[in-house]
């Protein structure tokens, strides 16, 4: 196995500087996550304004994947609609669920296929959509 | 391809012995436990040579292997019962599964749903075995519940007479064996699930006697909870499952508290993880899960429609023998619908346990005294009953054995 | 003769495989199970293969021979804690175990020496893995008693300067671990076990991590409970031993109700079998109670001693080259007195999570995260650690490798 | 294995014509034992005087082997000292523990020695068991 290909780049980039890693004070949800077999934590703020997701922030400690996993959800879902997120993280938990099958749709997912190799390591698939639940979570509650 | 029982045996190694100096084990006694066939053992075996880790607790590739065999025997049990796979939760046994049910109640605080209180009342029946009449007992005195039941009819069948009389307004609960381990009767389930759902409470199945032997389908029964145990399903000792609906599992209290079902714990408190995590706490008997999967493949494969029509005519050929034999009195029905593969009967003044050393001389095990059921025993005016019971390894030849075998010891004991 | 690891090594088949494409496995994990040989899964196999039956339940050949190899291994047991035989239960679990002597306390009735009130107080440790704290939090819930604890030094040890204050006078359990799962630790019981006694509490004694690891004696520790799991004892999954004194398992009320473990049954009530039947309701793990057996007889024959001084040696050169790892921290005592072959550590920024899948990407198997042991990882200020863990089967050159991979963690993760 | 080992005339003619089975209306001690594993259940009624047993009566349900026991058992224990009585069981219970390499001390044990190849049954230790189980108990409580 080769483990660059779980340690892409682009994880390792986003790991030692986190994307929107600061809780902004006000929002329309907030919810913290665990991941209960390691510890990992994440709180994450949500803000909507007609139907689009202003604004996603959040604080959290945890491994590699499920830190750099938020950061690029956090930069991506940004500016969409509640439809085209929901969308995204759709494809998203396929693509978790592929067993190392695919690559990703990286027109709609961008940085987040780089996550593609998590799909091979089902222990960690978790880590990877810890900040992916809780937005799901935090959409749910500001709608 | 046709059912061959011979052929089947031939897949469990322990046939390959003799009984009592060189005579052929002519096994009748699968109601208390059967037999392994090969592949069980192996893939037991197999787990601990090539996979063995903790499950769901390592990064490394064992613990994900061992994740993985663990996770898919779940799989295997939820479509074997047309479940879900999250219903789907490994105990030690059914006694396990039935207390698990018992004790979370009683763990549920005021507003669960499962919460239970001394207005409240607890139905089961009288041809209860003690794993499904004793936690309930138990249960009642605890919480002040009542605990009423059916009783069986002479003939051995549930006497549904009183049906509204005993499933009350106040019933939180109705548990009751899907088939006696005693009298071999199959309990029809239609009315009293629809009275236990229509005043609102759950029904929980002891389907030890049922699932191994026949096609059991929980979306089909309509029931809420099930438990059956491994080692009576060709599968390993150790291993039981507690199946239960989603959306009652997510209310239900959990049981045995610890590691890997937790969500969050501090020094003062812990919240749970969803189920079926919620009621696995601890490194779960992972070898044991696999084994049963395998069990229940090597069923599947073999057919439980096949082994549940193979049963029912060894069983009527042997009750049709055993009623030609004079002072010998079979306990429970004699007529063949809704009855499975299991015989208790009195033999004159013999004592079950003088006829079942007589017949354990011949190479024959049988099964002697209450059966865990001792409520019902006393009720049919028996101190005891010897019992003989098929699966998909016996044959004619068995019962032609154990037949002779009784009217031998009638002359012994004369 | 010599202690030779790699010789033990060859009797666990696991090691015959390799992990992530051709590397061989380093198994660094036994803390949270341990590998088996090949005499252990063979008992399992063999009972299946020749002995197979329900035990106590049959008057037939095949039940007195499943019967012997159980009780068979309750013996095994006993000798090897110096117990005396029918003090020893089997249950699936050292969780089960905590959670039956939790549970059975909570049965007892008033008038009972077991029986908990909200004047009453139970005592646990910050170092209790979940399985030993969760089910007394829960018995404090259901009772109103009150729940203190022993905290944990900066070092990793107990800190006793409280002894008289959190062991009160209405204290009526003390349970802690007997070693620490995370750090190492092992806990001096004498000063605990004479206040706890002073005081009318019974002591309960975690020895997960204990009597795989080292000879453990509970004559001589003078204690009342005591818990731990086969499968940490290179025994199968699926069997856990609960072990109490005598005089106390008399009083301590059942907590699985079902078969076998009954003196009579009625529709109203039941009355108890004496200990250990009275603990083990069902048709028992027969298989994996007599793996366990095998299991413990090549641990007695290896030698407990060597065992342990074989384990204490690796660690201090284990010790000893982390510490000279940059940004290396071990969390738990680094002195080598009063502790076994757990060691956990953290590395600089890199998440425990990272640390191990780069281990396991060179075939090493450690465990990250908190172990079960959420409470203490929170008071040790770290998320999460790596562990890594040794047993009988593990060489310096295991070490050698497991260093190797830290150091290249850095470099690959810097 | 020879069934008649087991079944021996001396135990059949018990289980045929059990001796002493009739409760007597007064008595010192009065027990009920069950085994739990086969229901088998007797009551037995004890009386002694100045340390000997001047009488037992019982009633039961039970195997030939439970039966024929406790038959022996009541007349061989009748007119002992309570002292010969106790060693007489303990060398019955010996005797029932030696699976099969004894054949017990037929001046001390009289027709119990018929007794002997239940030891090779451990199954039925307990039945053969029962009688002796509950005089004990009796003789503890009458004293
Ligand atoms: C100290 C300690 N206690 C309790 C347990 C629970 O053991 P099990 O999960 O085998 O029931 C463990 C292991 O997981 C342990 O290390
Ligand atoms: C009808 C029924 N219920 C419950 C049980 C208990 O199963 P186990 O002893 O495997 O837990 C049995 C078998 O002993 C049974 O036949």
């Amino acid at each position: 196995m080769n483990l660059d290909a779980l340690y892409q780049d682009v994880i390792l980039d986003h790991y030692k500087h986190p994307q929107n890693k600061k809780l902004n004070a006000t929002y329309d949800a907030q919810v913290h996550h665990v991941n209960p077999s390691c510890g990992d934590e994440i709180t994450l703020n949500l803000s909507l304004s007609g139907g689009v997701v202003t604004d996603i922030s959040w604080d959290g400690v945890g491994c590699s994947i499920s830190q750099a996993s938020v950061s690029i959800m956090s930069d991506l879902l940004k500016g969409k609609t509640i439809d085209q997120a929901e969308a995204i993280s759709e494809k998203f938990l396929h693509l978790m669920q592929s067993k190392g099958s695919e690559k990703g749709d990286e027109d709609a997912l961008e940085d987040a296929v780089a996550l593609a190799g998590v799909s091979k390591y089902p222990a960690r698939i978790k880590c990877a959509l810890l900040g992916w639940m809780a937005f799901k979570d935090a959409s749910v509650q500001a709608q | 391809m046709s059912f061959d029982a011979l052929k089947i045996r031939s897949d469990f190694p322990i046939f390959d012995r003799t009984i009592r100096d060189g005579k052929r084990l002519v096994y009748l006694d699968s109601g208390a436990t059967s037999q392994k066939p090969r592949v069980v053992i192996d893939a037991e075996g197999d787990f601990y040579r090539f996979h063995n880790a903790a499950a769901h607790r390592g990064a490394h590739q064992l613990a994900e292997e061992a994740t993985d065999a663990f996770e898919g025997a779940r799989e295997i049990v939820a479509k074997f019962l047309n479940a879900a796979i999250d219903e789907v939760v490994f105990t030690k046994s059914a006694t396990e599964s039935l207390n698990l049910i018992a004790y979370a109640m009683g763990n549920a605080p005021v507003g669960n749903r499962f919460h239970v209180t001394k207005s409240d009342r607890i139905v089961v029946t009288e041809m209860e075995h003690h794993a499904n009449l004793i936690p309930w007992q138990q249960l009642a005195d605890r919480t002040g519940a009542d605990l009423s039941w059916f009783e069986v009819t002479p003939d051995g069948r549930l006497d549904l007479s009183n049906l509204n009389s005993v499933i009350t307004e106040n019933t939180k609960v109705v548990s009751l064996t899907h088939q006696s381990n005693v009298l071999g009767t199959i309990n029809q389930l239609g009315a009293i699930i629809a009275r236990a759902h229509a005043v609102g409470a759950v029904v929980v199945l002891d389907a030890c006697q049922s699932v191994p032997h026949m096609s059991v389908d929980v979306k089909d029964l309509d029931i809420d909870f099930l438990a059956f145990s491994g080692h009576k399903t060709v599968g390993p000792t150790g291993v039981g499952i507690f199946w239960g609906r989603s959306s009652l599992l997510a209310e239900l209290p959990p049981f045995l508290t610890g590691g890997s079902m937790i969500e969050s714990v501090t020094m003062t408190g812990a919240t749970w993880a969803p189920a079926p995590r919620k009621f696995e706490a601890g490194v779960p008997n992972m070898a044991q899960a696999v084994g049963l999967g395998a069990a229940l493949e090597y069923l599947t494969n073999v057919g439980m429609d096949q082994i549940h029509q193979h049963e029912i005519t060894l069983i009527a050929s042997l009750i049709a023998q055993l009623q030609e034999i004079p002072d010998l009195h079979i306990v429970g029905p004699t007529d063949l619908a809704d009855r499975g593969g299991v015989v208790s009967f009195t033999v004159g003044d013999i004592h079950p346990h003088d006829l079942g050393q007589f017949l354990d001389n011949q190479g024959i095990a049988v099964r002697t005294g209450h059966h865990c059921a001792w409520p019902l025993t006393r009720k049919l005016g028996v101190p005891a009953t010897t019992r003989a019971s098929v699966y998909l390894y016996n044959t004619e030849e068995d019962l032609d054995v154990l037949v002779k075998g009784v009217i031998d010891a009638q002359r012994y004991f004369a």
